[in-house]
């Protein structure tokens, strides 16, 4: 049974040969890697330059097949979009360690000179590829995937001078795949953290951050937040030390300030003193406008949205988003509107009124699902999170997992905030619940229509369509 | 009269499951018997399932830009299993920024009877079914009292 | 000397004759023109369109020099971009009445397939052509312009079947020209207004509309308030029932929501009972950044501030507008990125601390330049609007005319709202000088450099440079 | 000796006024002496005033997309009176999308020794015509003391 333990330093070695063994690229030393990472200048120390910021910082995903193109995709997004941070998002088959069928892609993008990946195959350019990558570009760089099983990702990445990773055991597992167990997943995520707990050690902290958007689509925040927590708790066992807590944006303005409020606030709280704990904003995740200027529209208002309340980052959309991979053009596109929206709001104070009160109902969710993961774990936060989902206390909506139940069902109450429709078996109390259920039962009475799937999937669909809230009869 | 059945699911290593589960309450809630197989289905496990069901449509969904790949011999496989059902296909099909004419083009020719882009509502992917299977015939009343 | 009373019937009619008189094109009967408009779809009713929408109707800017493209045009910001209300913005020698230059020009785009004006030339196509205009597009036609003695262009596109006027006496002079005395624009618009008013008396309301932005840089709300206030008076005079008072966005949020709640207390305060007072928000009318993506931002910017405060319409920008006039496609996509933002947005309720206070401000401000102004004129307002203008009562920021002083010198304090650095004679008592004096002191004290033109100049130039604040050391 | 004297307008029935107002007190603080005609000035105008002024230079503003007409004839105007200041112009030189480097093409045709876009900056403006009329060698440490 897994357990919120330390690997000891014996048991991440084993670990260490096991994920190399399987590797189709030559290890590295952990020494010569402390060495790579301790050559780097100061200005490309992720943790060092998102926790020193006095600013929004802005990051954008991206990842293409072929090195170089990686290197000048990186490089337009710094010059062209003024990103602080770069990302390099990693292809679908490297996610799923099906590293022979990333090669093939790779391969084929070198002949073709097309794009026959999602993304950079980081694991199939190796640690030299990576160290390459590191040593081109002007900023600091994050590994931004989606991969359940991440060890091998995590091994070559680190060492090869990336010093931020993406993921973790829940939110790298419920909304990417089918095909993993919580309690596999948490182990697998243990490896990666006890090895950037061991970076960390060295005087190289490597900045771990949750995918706090989860399936993107309606979820509401005290899932995300409480899902953060744990795997920042997760990762605080290992010895991870800068721990960025990830939320992505439901569209109203209130609610996503309460939100990112919540998040700091509960973060500090319930992680490790010497964790450092930084947020992130995630323009929305859910599904785009088609066409380029109201996509531009939903972008600003997620920048918006940041200036107002100040999370650490934001991670920008770009115009393209319905279509498929962006531009590069395109990418840094977005992280100009998002630029000019965030500098021009941030230089004035913006004070919304009845965020208190949205995230004081965030926050008391919040406690009541992080309760119930440590009581069903008995204080060991890594099992109460396997009983806590087997028994439907946490949840998500959509996941294609079979680790969560999926029997939440959000929809959008009258004044556009998330609220459960169905809580399935949600540890929310009672009142919670009722707070939900009056919400909804308003919008209800407001469309003359009971609340039910249709209502869900009109929200679903509003913000592509154009609008916040799903009503009926609006096509 | 049993309900004609329909096997849905997203393909190949694809994870993206929310138009898929619209999808599958929209075509219940028209009158289909529906297999929802959920995320990353092998081709193969969509052959399997249309056998199973003796499937009058399989509906294959496919956001992440690999739907090419992850279909190869989907077509060859179900006529080897003896089926015949009508087979959609939609999501983003591409990666990046190709035109849909393009994309529609290819997928036809892969055999896929129908090819929807991104754009296109559960309405309409519904009623078109409906129409190619000759539903509307025979139950007409029903359709009347959706819309 | 001019004098705020009502043109009589007669004076009118024997204005109406000169004005036809010098005209280029062949006049129309009021009688023919009444029945025109009658027979004008509902839809087509600018003022009951304006006054009846429940939500924030969009209006672009638009024209061309010839009338099928300008049909196209006007079609394509309906059909793509979702336009509530159409303009036809008038080409710069029609500004000018120099009606042979426009004609040259019309004539040359008819040969060259270019646009060789930069509007529409509505004196020159005459009454029919405005009317196959208006026959032809789907939705209510405003006339935009910036004429000075816009005499003509009234009476040719009013009978023409326009239901809305921009333009007064004061906003169309000062912004827009160096060479007419407010006196003499006062008793122009008198007559545009008077005509205005016989439509309406028929049935026909005509809705004017100050151009409150006025030079579109920096101006204090105050002044803007006040001189559209001023306008809506004349024009009520005159037996206009339908004014819309406009105000250009500052960037400010809490500072334009203030103006416009301040706009629409005062306005409906200030006019008489028998006007029905709409108001109307201006994206940025200041320098754009010459990025589309950054322009973006800042359109996204206006409509979100519009999606708070609720005005009756807003006008959109392009994201070309530094580059020049903008392709009917950019001009679509402005509107649909502010259609998204505002309906996003206007779906959830967004209160914002602090507005009372700056309301009051303004409030104040404006109440004292009137009060000035009807002091000034021994409470007639025209007589008192000449007076006001020629001591420096009223005053705005960097007009081209010299019927303004130009004295004052506006530039923004630390939080980004707009105050004035230089009052000249500007009639607003010593204590709200002291706030503007102080909120700039601040400002001063965070950049270790004195107020000064320098300070100034670097305000104007900053959005278009990507923030709102002008910094010193910031290129 | 003498500040260089300097003409400033905008031309024809331009009334943009922004733009050489701050360029106005921009070339003030450099050290020139500025005479600014302010909006919707003739082409005659300019020519009369550098005449009278013994203009160094004719600094030429159009934003609203007129400056090809407006500005027909200038040089010949300014050769009639016999006098020859370096002539610039800038701003929104073009109605709609145009390249910019035709626009400058066509203006330097016309006679213009500079031809600037709207993204310049006062600065690059000030030291241009600095450097072009000689005067740095002259007083490096006034432009010491600005930067
Ligand atoms: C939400 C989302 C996610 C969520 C998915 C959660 C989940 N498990 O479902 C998360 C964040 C986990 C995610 C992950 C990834 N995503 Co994603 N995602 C999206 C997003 C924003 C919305 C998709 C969505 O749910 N839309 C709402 C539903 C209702 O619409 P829909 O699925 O399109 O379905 C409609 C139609 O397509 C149609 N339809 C769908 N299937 C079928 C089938 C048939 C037969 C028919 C007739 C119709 C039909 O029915 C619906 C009617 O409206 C899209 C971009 C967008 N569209 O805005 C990107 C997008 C699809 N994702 C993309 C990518 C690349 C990924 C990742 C590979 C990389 C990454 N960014 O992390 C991973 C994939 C991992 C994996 N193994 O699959 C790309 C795909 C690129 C391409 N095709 O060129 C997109 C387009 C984003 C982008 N521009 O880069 N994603
Ligand atoms: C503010 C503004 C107005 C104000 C002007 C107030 C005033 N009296 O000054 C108002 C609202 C009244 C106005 C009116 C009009 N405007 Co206007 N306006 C603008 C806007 C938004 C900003 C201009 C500005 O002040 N910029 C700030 C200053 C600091 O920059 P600048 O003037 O460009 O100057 C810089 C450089 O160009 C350079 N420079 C300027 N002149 C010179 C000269 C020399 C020699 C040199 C070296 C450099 C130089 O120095 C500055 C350094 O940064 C621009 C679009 C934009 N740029 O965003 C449109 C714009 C210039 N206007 C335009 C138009 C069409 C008009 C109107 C004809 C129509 C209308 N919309 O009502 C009328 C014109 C009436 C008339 N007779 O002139 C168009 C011009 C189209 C074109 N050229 O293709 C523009 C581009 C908007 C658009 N996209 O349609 N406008």
């Amino acid at each position: 049974m897994v357990e919120d333990t330390r690997l000891t330093d014996a048991e991440l070695e084993q670990l260490d040969q096991t994920v190399w063994e399987s590797a189709p690229v030559e290890s590295a030393s952990f020494e010569e890697a402390v060495a790579f990472h301790e050559g780097l200048p100061e200005h490309k120390r992720f943790a060092d330059v998102l926790e020193s910021a006095d600013r929004v910082l802005t990051q954008p995903r991206a990842g293409v097949p072929r090195l170089d193109d990686q290197i000048d995709l990186l490089q337009t997004l710094t010059d062209e979009g003024d990103a602080d941070l770069l990302p390099t998002t990693i292809d679908s088959y490297t996610r799923d360690n099906a590293y022979e069928k990333a090669q093939a892609g790779l391969e084929q993008s070198r002949e073709t000179g097309e794009n026959e990946l999602n993304g950079f195959p980081a694991v199939n350019h190796g640690v030299d590829g990576c160290r390459r990558l590191i040593e081109a570009v002007d900023a600091p760089v994050q590994v931004r995937h989606g991969t359940p099983d991440a060890r091998l990702l995590a091994a070559v990445t680190l060492a090869g001078g990336f010093q931020s990773f993406e993921g973790g055991p829940i939110t790298y597992n419920l909304p990417y795949t089918s095909k993993y167990e919580l309690a596999e997943t948490i182990e697998y995520w243990q490896y990666v953290d006890r090895l950037s707990g061991a970076y960390t050690e060295r005087g190289v902290p490597i900045n771990r951050e949750p995918f706090g958007p989860l399936t993107g689509t309606l979820v509401p925040p005290s899932v995300a937040i409480a899902i953060c927590i744990i795997e920042g708790l997760l990762a605080a066992t290992q010895g991870v030390r800068s721990v960025t807590l990830g939320y992505g944006q439901v569209g109203n303005l209130v609610q996503d300030v309460a939100a990112i409020r919540a998040m700091e606030q509960l973060g500090t709280e319930y992680l490790p003193e010497e964790v450092t704990v930084t947020t992130v904003f995630h323009q929305w995740m859910g599904g785009f406008p088609r066409d380029e200027a109201r996509a531009n529209g939903v972008i600003a208002l997620g920048a918006a949205t940041a200036a107002v309340v100040e999370p650490d980052k934001i991670i920008t959309k770009s115009p393209q988003e319905a279509r498929g991979v962006p531009t590069a053009a395109a990418n840094a596109a977005g992280l100009r509107t998002t630029g000019q929206v965030l500098q021009m709001l941030s230089e004035q104070s913006v004070d919304l009124e009845g965020v208190d009160r949205e995230q004081d109902l965030i926050e008391r969710s919040v406690r009541s699902l992080l309760d119930a993961v440590f009581d069903a774990g008995d204080g060991d936060v890594a099992r109460g999170t396997v009983e806590a989902f087997e028994q439907g206390l946490l949840d998500v909506p959509f996941p294609p997992s079979e680790a969560a139940d999926g029997d939440v069902l959000p929809a959008r109450d009258d004044d556009g905030r998330v609220r459960l429709l169905k809580f399935g078996n949600l540890a929310v109390d009672s009142e919670v619940k009722q707070i939900h259920d009056a919400r909804l039962e308003t919008r209800a009475t407001t469309e003359n229509r009971r609340p039910s799937f249709r209502m869900v999937a009109d929200d679903v669909s509003a913000i592509s369509d154009g609008r916040l809230v799903g009503r009926p009869g609006d096509d | 009269m049993s309900e004609p059945s329909v096997v849905v699911g997203t393909i190949g290593s694809d994870a993206h499951v929310v138009g898929i589960t619209l999808l599958e309450h929209a075509l219940k809630e028209a009158g289909f018997d529906v297999r929802n197989l959920g995320a990353q289905t092998p081709k193969e496990a969509f052959v399997e399932a249309a056998a199973e069901t003796g499937a009058s449509a399989v509906l294959v969904s496919s956001l992440y830009g690999h739907a090419e790949q992850d279909c190869e011999g989907l077509h060859e496989g179900l006529a080897e299993a003896d089926v015949d059902p009508m087979t959609y296909i939609g999501g983003n099909l591409a990666v990046g920024q190709s035109e849909f004419e393009t994309v529609r083009r290819q997928f036809r020719e892969m055999g896929f009877d129908g090819v929807f882009d991104a754009d296109v509502e559960f309405e309409e992917v519904v009623s078109t079914l409906r129409a190619e299977l000759g539903m509307d015939e025979r139950s007409t009343r029903l359709t009347q009292a959706r819309s």
